[in-house]
């Protein structure tokens, strides 16, 4: 396939989602579909965030939800109305913010407040090495929940009760947009010159340090691009639940994100897109049906119960992690080319 | 002759054992300079020391006449220390690894470490990644792109130097021992460096293919301007190659001084008894 | 081997993506949604409420709409007690259809999901949420029990008159109901001045002798602690295994059976406030605790959700009511439509079990009269104290 | 009123449940000792182990359950060790780790199917919990047993791992793991034997926590699992000592923060506590250096 034919099918495919995510708005606005495409996109951008962390920079961190807290409170904080602010701060007498901040600059902001916390905290903990920098972030990460919860801070946080009220996205092809942008962005990143770094640092670090490669600076400096979109994921997650509270955002998050990117396939960005739009369908809803009694004729098929799913759910998870350790994707990228390979593949199995 | 590189009664200690012992040694511009000893004798420690990874317990380091590393023993140390010369040196200056290949030396690996997710012209590339003038935003948002194409081109050069330009797409790993060795130099070589250090470029060659690397070596240190400091056990190219040659064991140095008269040295000799010399 | 899991695995994606797709909604029939907890902290309280609501609708499941008999169904959601999950389990309601939602148990799981039935259009009933932030700036959320702001004040009033002077309030981090509740409870009891020590513990706290301990230092004559039945059943057995000596109060979460089971055998003077009494003498008060006896009775699952035996909960007398009073909004509506059942709801007035039900303007039930019961710790039984009102 | 009887009940609560801590925490610190995992699924057991009491005791007298939920608390853990994670023998760390936390996933989502996601009251142990009055304050017996308990136990680990034949295959695996192998060490006799240890404090712990807080529920394992890891981290991860002083700072400190009316960070306190410790001493207390050969 040539170059330029080859670009065109890929816009033409990124025009085909868009255009899907506006359609599905459409005619079906209040479907399961919708609830999964934007909760999907969100965790798409974490999920891609936590891999650039993770699977290209091979720095094992935990502290995802704790950047996805930052993100959102801030988003949630800088947006809500100052009309309903009183109603919102209720315990606080208003609060002590009285402005509002424009949609697009506070999920800016709110990029920039989780990035300059993990400078902060990267300082100290980005000494350590693998497990200990997993640990060290994961209590990260509570210690910031803990805070957001604080009285003291009551004023600015709410402290421990929900923060709502503040403008939301309206349509799923926006979510689709964001994301898409940010997504972007990190992969003309890892595309890049630093990118290339960042494999290097993850593949061999004594000898990335021997090529001249920065250890320190480009690990900081991926843990704050990381923390960034995380930020931005916080917020628009903020957006897609429409309230926002410190409490979700415990270890069991992190995990969930973790388990995506290892579904997905660690170091493929199109692997976590991929594995997060599946990990939230199968869990908010193909497999929604185990939860309820089912009955085939008069028989009652058994187990079928609440909880059920998430036992099935656990079972799939535990058997992509045990016999296919790489994911879906591995280490590689979607492309047309992998696919045609694929094809030909097959067609020559059958020859046989 | 200008000097280049430095060791001054470089130490370097870990817990109790001395793995180099007051070492002294100095490197020439345009010199290849080969440092040998039995297995074990320290050789790979020496270049640890010299280019960062480890941090010497004691000594100086010269670099064009720079210092590179000073140190003196300190904390634990200070009761453990068993070298010598502890008094001499009052400053601690310690650089990272990264730094030191930023100011001109470049190492291959005696046990090879490429980068092993990537393609024979990744790895290249991404040695060129310490001479960029770009910043995280002009090369994210593919504002460099001058840089970059110049970069590529860098890279392709090198690889066709070391004769690796029709494997260039292959996972580096994938390639034979020999040629993963020569991707190695021609990274090493993507960081421009002034004084390139080779730890046992020959190791698991066959005769022919020692005698093209001895070629090999000095048409790059011609090429690249560089002085050469290399391990080897393979005699047959170190006394073809060397300039002159360092001969430690147990950390210390035993001889030094031209390939012959290192060959007629009774020490030297003594510490290779039962070592057969040609593979 | 590889090759057949990930085949099997396919197939059950395809099939799970059919399942999931599968369910059409019929012609002639009504969707209520209950968006009650089933699990979690709040999941005994949520299973009785929802016991409630399946009771009034075995009573009443068809409505006749513009001379059409309609069915009515029920489905059920868990929102597992949890904020993060009330999104997604408030959006599998909306994808049904639902004409009208009642719950939840839980003040903050209702707050979570208020945005999404009113950016859906469709009416929710709280039936015990008592936090104000669930209906206040919300079209579509209606509430028919009392407001916390009351409820703190009838249990600072019966605190400081009964008890004593000093109160150590204990809230759960996070948790709106137990916040606010305990706010109110503090301000009011401030107001009449008495002297508060307030502290909150993070969710899932076990070891609660730390505060109970401090509770003791701070000369409390009485602990007021709003929380869950999950904590409520380890902070009265550490009280008791501690040797607290002060009193125990609580609002309505705490009249359970999770509660006298905890309480039983031991010495401690616990008392709560809440919505309904089962020796209620009022006509209809007495013909639902019967008929609730005995349904519960003839069915052991149900039986199992209550606890294990037949007391009625205040929660259920509340679900039955806000599943009444949703079938009068539908009829008044004369139309599934959410829109149209939300438009009609807030004129709707009901008498049900836990007496009228009339809506204010910001969609909350009038309500001036709170039950005070306490703890008969000997035999694990609630008695009847007082009904407490305020003067408005 | 009286100092000691004011902060004595702080004090003693912080003694039982650091020790609590301790018996989890070394399950956690014997395997990231051999194997360089952390076995985020060790909460879970504890917490199964829980349940597994609640379910026992309702059908048998008391006495015939303990020992039944320490036998099956000890059969999970092995299972767990077989199933997932010894399949990943040569895989990376990370894989292991999150095999880890795949299995937790399953055991907690397990827990709240079998439970309908409601907590469960644990079942009062006669004796154990009764009620006694120390020193002007009242308590459960179980706040003296486990200290002393724990203590025993971890003597007798010690004491097992210096002179028995199992013992010193373990020391010889964490110290080098192929090196043992070629000496002819089963190394996965060891590696079951360490979670069969593990598994067996877990109970124990499960036994005594679950005593003093009467309720189990599906997550109540991942705090005390994250302050017994901890704990091992803090005390220097492979060293049981180290981890079982490591619990009983934390669970200390822990309640001290609780009386001094900053409740919101008992928690985080434990994690800013790590933080510092791998910052300033990142081996622990009592952990050893290692580094990396080039």
């Amino acid at each position: 396939m040539k170059k330029t034919t080859k670009n065109i099918i890929y816009i033409a495919l990124l025009l085909l989602i868009f255009a899907l995510s506006y359609v599905v708005d459409i005619i079906a606005p209040y479907s399961m579909l919708v609830t999964v495409l934007r909760k999907g996109a969100v965790y798409a951008l974490v999920a891609v965030s936590m891999n650039l962390l993770n699977g290209f920079t091979g720095l094992f961190s935990l502290g995802q939800a704790g950047f996805m807290l930052l993100g959102a409170y801030t988003y949630a904080i800088f947006t809500i109305p100052t009309a309903v602010r009183e109603s919102v701060y209720y315990y606080y007498e208003g609060g002590i913010i009285n402005f509002q901040m424009n949609m697009i600059l506070a999920m800016l902001l709110a990029g920039v407040v989780a990035a300059i916390f993990a400078y902060l905290i990267g300082l100290p903990v980005l000494k350590l090495k693998s497990d200990y920098l997993a640990i060290a972030t994961l209590g990260f990460a509570e210690i910031v929940r803990a805070l957001a919860q604080w009285d003291g801070f009551g004023k600015i946080t709410n402290g421990s009760n929900l923060l709502k009220k503040f403008p939301v996205l309206d349509n799923t092809t926006q979510y689709f947009l964001i994301v898409a942008i940010c997504i972007a962005v990190i992969a003309m990143l890892i595309h890049s010159t630093y990118g290339r770094a960042f494999k290097a640092i993850r593949d061999d670090e004594i000898a990335a340090q021997a090529m001249g490669i920065n250890l320190a600076r480009h690990e900081q400096l991926s843990f704050v691009i990381s923390a960034f979109f995380a930020g931005i994921g916080g917020a628009l997650l903020a957006i897609f639940q429409t309230t926002v509270q410190a409490n979700a955002f415990k270890s069991a998050m992190t995990y969930e994100i973790l388990l995506i990117v290892v579904i997905g396939g660690i170091g493929s960005i199109t692997g976590s897109i991929l594995g997060s739009f599946l990990f939230i369908a199968c869990s908010e809803w193909w497999l929604r049906f185990l939860d309820e009694p089912m009955f085939i004729g008069t028989f009652q098929v058994p187990l079928l119960r609440t909880g059920f799913r998430m036992v099935v759910f656990s079972v799939i998870i535990m058997i992509v992690v045990l016999f296919f350790r790489r994911g879906i994707m591995g280490d590689k990228e979607f492309s047309l080319d992998r696919i045609a390979k694929l094809f030909r593949k097959k067609a020559k199995g059958d020859k046989k | 002759m200008r000097n280049v590189l430095s060791l001054k009664d470089v130490t370097m200690q870990f817990g109790g054992v001395v793995a180099v012992n007051n070492l002294s040694m100095d490197v020439n511009e345009g010199e290849i300079v080969s440092l040998i000893g039995p297995n074990g004798a320290g050789k790979t420690t020496v270049f640890n020391v010299i280019t960062g990874v480890y941090e010497a317990t004691n000594g100086r380091i010269l670099f064009n006449e720079e210092v590179m590393l000073e140190n003196y023993p300190k904390g634990k140390m200070k009761k453990l220390y068993k070298g010598e010369n502890a008094g001499v040196y009052k400053k601690s200056v310690v650089k990272l690894p990264d730094k030191i290949t930023k100011m001109g030396i470049a190492r291959t690996f005696q046990n090879i470490r490429l980068f092993k997710s990537m393609t024979v012209f990744e790895n290249v590339l991404v040695a060129m990644h310490l001479r960029r003038k770009s910043n995280v935003f002009t090369a994210t948002f593919k504002l460099n792109m001058k840089e970059e194409k110049a970069m590529r081109e860098k890279a392709l050069e090198l690889l066709c130097e070391v004769g690796l330009e029709d494997v260039k797409d292959e996972l580096a790993t994938s390639l034979p021992y020999g040629k993963q060795r020569r991707l190695e130099i021609a990274r090493a070589l993507a960081t421009q460096p002034t004084l390139l250090l080779l730890d046992e470029p020959a190791a698991g060659m066959n005769p022919q293919e020692t005698d093209e690397l001895t070629a090999f070596i000095k048409h790059i240190r011609d090429k690249f301007n560089l002085t050469v400091l290399l391990i080897e056990h393979h005699m047959n190219l170190v006394m073809d190659i060397s300039d002159r040659i360092y001969v430690i064991d147990f950390g210390k140095l035993i001889s030094s001084g031209t390939p012959e008269v290192v060959q007629a040295d009774q020490r030297v000799i003594d510490a290779y008894l039962g070592v057969t010399e040609d593979e | 081997m590889k090759r057949i899991i990930a085949l099997a695995l396919a197939c059950l994606m395809v099939l799970a993506c059919f399942a999931g797709c599968g369910s059409k909604k019929a012609d002639d029939v009504i969707y209520i949604g209950i968006y009650e907890p089933a699990s979690g902290d709040n999941g005994a309280g949520g299973k009785q409420e929802t016991l409630g609501i399946q009771y009034a609708n075995t009573l009443v499941n068809t409505v006749t709409l513009g001379g059409k008999e309609y069915k009515i169904e029920l489905v059920e959601v868990d929102n597992q007690s949890s904020t993060d999950k009330a999104i997604s389990a408030a959006s599998q309601l909306v994808s049904k259809g639902c004409s009208i939602v009642l719950g939840s148990y839980g003040s903050g799981v209702s707050i979570a999901a208020a945005d999404t039935f009113a950016n859906a259009k469709i009416p929710a009933i709280g039936c015990s949420c008592t936090n104000p932030a669930v209906t206040d700036g919300n079209e579509y959320y209606y509430r028919i029990c009392y407001l916390d702001p009351f409820q703190g004040t009838v249990l600072a009033n019966y605190a400081f008159e009964e008890k004593g002077e000093t109160a150590y309030v204990l809230a759960q981090l996070g948790d709106d109901y137990s916040v606010g509740l305990a706010t109110s409870f503090q301000s009011a009891y401030e107001a009449l001045g008495g002297k508060v020590v307030y502290e909150t513990f993070p969710e899932g706290t076990s070891d609660f002798t730390a505060y109970i301990t401090s509770a003791k230092n701070a000369g409390a004559d009485v602990m007021f602690a709003p929380t869950s039945t999950t904590s409520a059943s380890l902070i009265i057995s550490q009280a008791a295994s501690n040797g607290a000596e002060y009193a125990l109060m609580a609002g309505d979460t705490w009249e359970s059976s999770v509660i006298l089971d905890a309480a039983k055998g031991t010495n401690l003077d616990v008392s709560v406030s809440t919505f309904f009494d089962e020796n209620d003498d009022t006509a209809a008060g007495k013909e639902f605790v019967t008929g609730f006896k005995a349904w519960l009775n003839a069915n052991p699952d149900k039986l199992t959700n209550n606890g294990g035996n037949d007391i009625v909960a205040a929660v259920s007398a509340l679900g039955f009511d806000g599943y009444m009073t949703a079938v009068e909004a539908i009829k008044a509506a004369d139309s599934a439509d959410s829109q149209a059942v939300a438009d009609a709801l807030g004129g709707v007035v009901y008498t049900g079990v836990t007496g009228e039900i009339k809506f204010d303007e910001i969609g909350d039930a009038v309500r001036n009269l709170a039950y005070i019961k306490t703890v008969d710790t000997v035999n694990g039984a609630f008695v009847f104290g007082k009904i407490q009102t305020i003067a408005d | 009123m009286d100092f000691i009887a004011k902060y004595l009940p702080y004090l003693l609560a912080g003694i039982s449940v650091g020790g609590q801590y301790a018996l989890i925490a070394i399950g956690y610190t014997m395997v990231y000792g051999i194997l360089r995992l952390i076995n985020f699924a060790h909460a879970d057991i504890f917490m199964v182990a829980g349940f597994i009491m609640v379910y026992a005791s309702a059908s048998m007298p008391i006495y015939l359950s303990i020992p039944l939920v320490i036998v099956l608390t000890v059969v999970l853990g092995f299972v767990v060790e077989r199933v997932a994670y010894k399949p990943l023998r040569s895989a990376p760390r990370m894989s292991v780790m999150i095999s880890a936390i795949g299995v937790s996933y399953l055991l907690q989502n397990t827990a709240w199917y079998v439970t309908g996601g409601l907590a469960k009251v644990y079942p009062t142990i006669p004796w154990i919990s009764d009620t006694v009055t120390f020193m002007g304050c009242t308590t459960k017996r179980v706040t003296f047993i486990t200290p002393v308990l724990t203590i025993l136990l971890v003597v007798i680990l010690v004491l097992l791992i210096k002179y028995t034949k199992i013992g010193i295959a373990m020391r010889a695996v964490s110290k080098d793991f192929e090196t043992s192998q070629l000496m002819g060490i089963k190394i996965n006799t060891v590696i079951s034997m360490t979670f069969i240890i593990g598994s067996f404090l877990a109970a124990v712990g499960s036994l005594l926590y679950f005593s003093n807080y009467a309720t189990v529920t599906p997550t109540i394992g991942a705090m005390p699992g994250l302050k017994a890891f901890v704990a091992a981290v803090f005390g220097g991860i492979g060293s049981i000592p180290g981890a079982v002083i490591g619990a009983f700072i934390i669970g200390i400190c822990e309640n001290f923060i609780k009386a001094a009316g900053l409740t919101t960070f008992s928690d985080a306190f434990t994690f800013a506590l790590l933080i510092v410790v791998l910052i300033v001493k990142p081996n622990g207390i009592f952990g050893e250096s290692t580094s990396e050969k080039v």
